[in-house]
This record gives structure tokens, sequence and C-alpha cells, in this order.
């Protein structure tokens, strides 16, 4: 007996939706229903949490109990079904089931339209009579079968990985360099105004276009300077950059010399200024890099970044 | 680069790849400006799915693109590579599938009205994990529920090319009808 | 089990595994005393062999088994599939760099008093990997940091003789103005 619940809701027999439903059919039988169940539907209470387990709520339930009976939704004698659901309900509470929430909502529904059957039925403002009290049941009923067969009909759908796979072969082990971001120009100055913004350097620092070439300079300069020893003076400047350029070294230099990165060395009073980095060599695979750099093509014939200035 | 050339290149990227490839993804393989036009393509993938009728494995067209897959009658033996069968899923899962796939997007209290019981997290949370379901946006009522659709996985992994495809819901009878019907029977 | 069934379902298994497999785990595909036989098997293997001939996928014979693999002359086209596309630079990223722009040489603790917030390792990393800075050399100071420069590749892929066509700090208020001004000379 047990066994044969979930067995008789599986077989349950389609329903011909397409068929013209003949109203006045009392109950038809659509389809073979094999069911070994009685007409009262006596279960017996050993296996009612089971036959409870295998329903997917109480439309569900409902739903079995007007198929078991061959009967169509809209056709369903609701007292009947009402009566056996109520019933049901009480077997279950008699044993103590925890029964769900919706089930005592669906049980308390069922009682309502069963009463209100039993009246004549009252009319509206309008004059209009209010609908029959089952046809929302029915709604109900019609609107949670149509999905539970959509349910059914996507279970029997292939679906991968369980009734098909999809094929895949072993790819050649061929790696392809990745190309790295592009970043403009108009990023970068975005990237620096916010920066700026933050630090609130606007209001107390004007740089002009004219420090920036210092700035460059102050590395051009530390470039020339690297690798230690001495260096003229005078080396480091280019006459040929006309006054303006003798300008900017010089205040490069007085830059360095302010941020302690180079020395100023005088032996004695006129002789020859000499200049020497005070910044250690950078080492290790940093210089490395820094060197790669230098020996690219595009970069060829200048030994430093800024030195073409 | 002769149609046999193309030919490969197109047949090893769909095994390479081990998923469906859209007509742009087969383009992507080619340099800027020398990709062959859909036209081509669709000619390629036609003579490839020729080539394969009646082997292990056939050419499929999915809602992603074209793959390779298969053959669904060789499933059986084929399953045996892996040690877990593959579970079958229960009906609250499938009935909340269903749901979701013919009527997104919904919300979980939506689902719960059609169905007459609670959506357990526990399903909602396999659907999102197997990438069958997406929070497709909020809706615009108090709690801002979050509304359910498919996705295109789910399409594929159900050899579907679109929700068109899905079976035909069958058709119901509207209340007033029903009320019309209860009430010349009596 | 007609031939044909049978090799459909070792062509089915090879492309579903998408890796090698033995005879042993082919035989474990067939239920107990169905199995094929070894010399069975491996006549199925030859004849897909053949099959595959001149395919943008191949049958070979690896030291794990046998597998589907797809020929190599397609690799340049197929390997495409797996391209990262190119990601963007973190906002920290250009700050960084900006700072090393128009502050060099500058040492990782002054870019971070600027900022406000520390220079992550992999930052400095990346734009050094980039080679669009480099370490100009070590400031005397405890701990002897790292003093950061940018170098000519940075001016070439900015478009920039010097760094002096850089605009001026002043100015980057204005952007928007800047910005036009850009367009107009590309």
């Amino acid at each position: 007996m047990t066994d044969t619940v979930p067995e008789t809701t599986a077989t349950a027999a389609p329903i011909a939706e397409d068929a013209p439903a003949s109203l006045t059919a009392v109950a038809r039988v659509k389809g073979e229903l094999v069911t070994t169940l009685p007409d009262d539907l006596y279960i017996p209470p050993d296996a009612l949490q089971v036959f409870l387990d295998t329903f997917e709520g109480p439309l569900d339930l409902l739903l079995y109990l007007i198929r078991a009976q061959n009967l169509d939704i809209l056709d369903i004698p609701v007292a009947k079904i009402t009566h056996q659901y109520l019933e049901y309900i009480e077997v279950m509470r008699a044993l103590n089931f925890d029964l769900a929430a919706e089930y005592l909502l669906m049980a308390a529904w069922l009682g309502e339209i069963k009463s209100r059957l039993l009246l004549p039925r009252p009319k509206g403002p309008d004059g209009v009579e209010e609908v029959d009290p089952r046809a929302e049941l029915i709604r109900r009923l019609q609107e949670y079968e149509r999905f539970k067969r959509a349910a059914e009909q996507i279970d029997g759908l292939p679906c991968e990985g369980r009734d098909f796979f999809v094929a895949a072969a072993m790819a050649p082990d061929y790696r392809r360099p990745v190309e790295p971001p592009q970043v403009e120009l108009r990023e970068l100055l975005l990237a620096l105004q916010d920066v700026l913004r933050r630090a609130d350097l606007y209001e107390s620092h004007q740089i002009s276009k004219e420090t920036l070439s210092m700035r460059e300079r102050m590395s051009g300069i530390l470039d020339r300077l690297r690798g230690g020893g001495f260096h003229p003076f005078v080396s480091l400047f280019v006459v040929e950059e006309g006054r303006l350029g003798v300008v900017v070294s010089f205040m490069a230099i007085l830059e360095l010399v302010k941020e302690g990165l180079i020395d100023l060395v005088q032996t004695e009073s006129f002789a020859d200024i000499h200049v020497r980095a005070r910044i250690g060599d950078a080492q290790g695979n940093d210089l490395d890099l820094a060197e790669l750099n230098d020996n690219e093509p595009e970069a060829s014939g200048s030994e430093g970044a800024f030195d073409d200035a | 680069m002769t149609p046999d050339e193309l030919k490969a290149i197109v047949e090893g990227a769909l095994f390479a790849a081990g998923r469906a490839l859209s007509i742009e993804q087969l383009q992507a393989l080619f340099e800027e400006g020398r990709a062959p036009d859909a036209g081509s393509l669709k000619a390629i993938l036609a003579a490839l799915a020729d080539d394969y009728a009646g082997r292990g494995v056939q050419l499929q067209q999915v809602a992603s693109g074209w793959r390779f897959q298969v053959r669904s009658d060789v499933g059986p033996w084929v399953s045996r590579l892996w040690e877990e069968r593959p579970q079958r899923y229960s009906r609250a899962l499938l009935e909340t599938l269903a749901l979701i796939a013919y009527r997104q997007p919904i919300t979980r209290s939506e689902i719960e009205d059609i169905r007459g019981v609670s959506v357990s997290s526990q399903i909602v949370k396999t659907l999102l994990e197997r990438e069958w379901i997406r929070v497709a946006g909020h809706k615009e009522v108090p709690g801002r529920p979050a509304l359910f659709a498919t996705t295109r996985s789910f399409l594929d992994d159900f050899n579907l090319q679109s929700l068109a495809d899905l079976p035909a819901l069958a058709s119901i009878r509207d209340l007033d009808e029903i009320a019309a019907d209860l009430d010349r029977k009596q």
C-alpha cells in the first residue's frame, strides 16, 4: 500500500487539455489510470507521513485526490473533495503530524467554500451575483497543474551532464603573449587630478611648467651621475640650450643638493667644482629592468630616458 | 587560407573550447580584418554538421552558439566515466525552475502563490549556483524582492536555442469562464 | 550491439572525457561481461584514427591511453579562445604613475605621503615590468629607498617628446580644456 501511492501519482493520466471539455459530463475517464486506491481513499496511518512527503503542498494533494478519482478539474464535486481533504487533515492532526501551515490554510479555505456553497449567493452592490466560490479554487488548481506538468516536461528534456555531454578535445599548448592594457594620457591626468585634489595641493603649491622641466632635468642629471665618481660641474650644462636651459639645469642641481641627492665638491677656492651622486646605484633586478629598457631598439643611442632634451 | 584550413580551425576551436561558441567568438579567432564573415562561418558550420552526421558526436546549435556534444543515445555508456551518477532534481526544484522559465521575471512570493507552498532558500541557491537562474532586477514594491529570470546556461544545458523552444504551457481557462461554466451547470 | 554503435560509444566517451582514456577505462563503460575485449577496442580506435585523418582534431595515443586532440597547426587560432582581454589599470596605479611622472625622482614613501594611502608592491612591480618607470637610484636616507623615475618607453607610449610636453600641473585644474586640446591634436 505504502509504495503504491507515489506510483499512482507518477502515472496519473495526462489531461487532454486540447480536447473540448464537454462540461456536461459529470466525470470523464481520460486515459488509463492505474490506481489501487479504494473509493474512500483510506490510507493506513503509518503510511500517512510517507504519503504527505510525496506531495508538493496542498494544491498537489488536492490534484491527486481529483486525479485519483478520474475527475476533471472543471467538474470537481467540491463538497466531496473538500470532505476528503478535511478528513486527511483531521486524521493527521489526530496523529500529531507536524502539518505545514499551508495544509491548514487550504483546509480553512475549503471549509469556507463548502459553507458558502450551501448559502444563497449574495448579490454585490452592482446587483451582480458574486462568482461561484469554487471558481478561484479551480483557477488555482489549473494554474498549479500546468506548471507541475511544465516541470515534468523540463525534467524530460535532455540535460547536459545527465543525458548528454559536451564534447571536448585536448587543446594544443600554445601560449600567446598577453597585450598589456592601454592607457591614454587623459586617464593619467584624471588620476593625477584626483590625487591632487585629495592631497589638497592646489592651494599650497603653484607648480609651473618650468618646474616640471626642472624635475626632468633632475632625473637627467642623476642619470648622468650614475655609476658614481665625480663629474665636472660644467659638464652638466649644455650651452646650446641657451640661457633658459642653463638656468633650468642650475636650478635642478640646486634642488638635488637641497634634497640631499648629490654632493657638490670644490677642493680649493676657484678650483673646478665637481658633482657626485649621493644616491646609491640601483642594483639587482630593478636596475636590470631599467637597462633592458635602454637596450630596446626604440631607445637606441640614448644613455638615459631624458638625455635628448 | 583554404576552405579546408578554415574548417579545421573552426572544428578545432569548438572542440578545444568544450562549450558553445558564437559566430562573434569564432570570428575573434582570426586577426582583425581577416575573419570570415558570418555567412561563410555558417556555411562551414553546416558543412561540419554534415560531416558529423551519424558519428558519436554531433554539432548542435544552442542559445550561446554552436558546440559539439556527445550523441545522447550513447549517454548511458558515457555517463559511466564519472563515479557520481548525475542526480535527478527534486520536484520542488523543477517546479520552481518551470515557473521562473515560463513566468520570468518573477519574484519568490509569486512562485509561492502559484505553488501553494513556500520555496526553500536552498532551491533558489542551487538554481543560482547551477547558473540556470539569475537575479534580473528587483521589483519596486516594499522589500524590493529579487526578480528571477533564466540564463543562457539554462537554455544551453537543455539543448534549447531560445525560450520559445520550451514545451508549450498547457492552456487554462480564466476565472470568468470557469464561473460561467459552473453557473450553467447548476 | 553493432560495430557502429560500439564505435559511437568509444568516440563519445573520448570526447566527453576530454582527456586520454586507457583500454581498461573504455572497457569499464560497459556492463560486466559485456565489454569488448582489448583487441576489438584497439581495432575500433584504429578505425576512429582513420576517420579523423585530416580533420581539425585527431586521435592520438599517449602514455595514459588514447585521446582526441586539436591538430597542432590550428593552435595559433585556437589559442585566441583563452586570450585574456587586456584589463584596465587601477586608479591607484595611474595615480602612482602620474606622481612619478610629475615629481621624479621620487620614493615610494613620498608617493604615499601625497596619495595618503600606501602604494602596493604589485603596482610598482607592474609599472617596472611595463617599463614605464625605472629605479633611478637610492636615496641616502635610512633604508635607502629606491628613487623612481619615468622611462623613455613611458614617453613613447604616451606620445610625448619629453616630460615638458606633459600639461603643467597648475593647469590640470582645467582638465576639460586639456582633454579638448588633446583631441584636437590627435
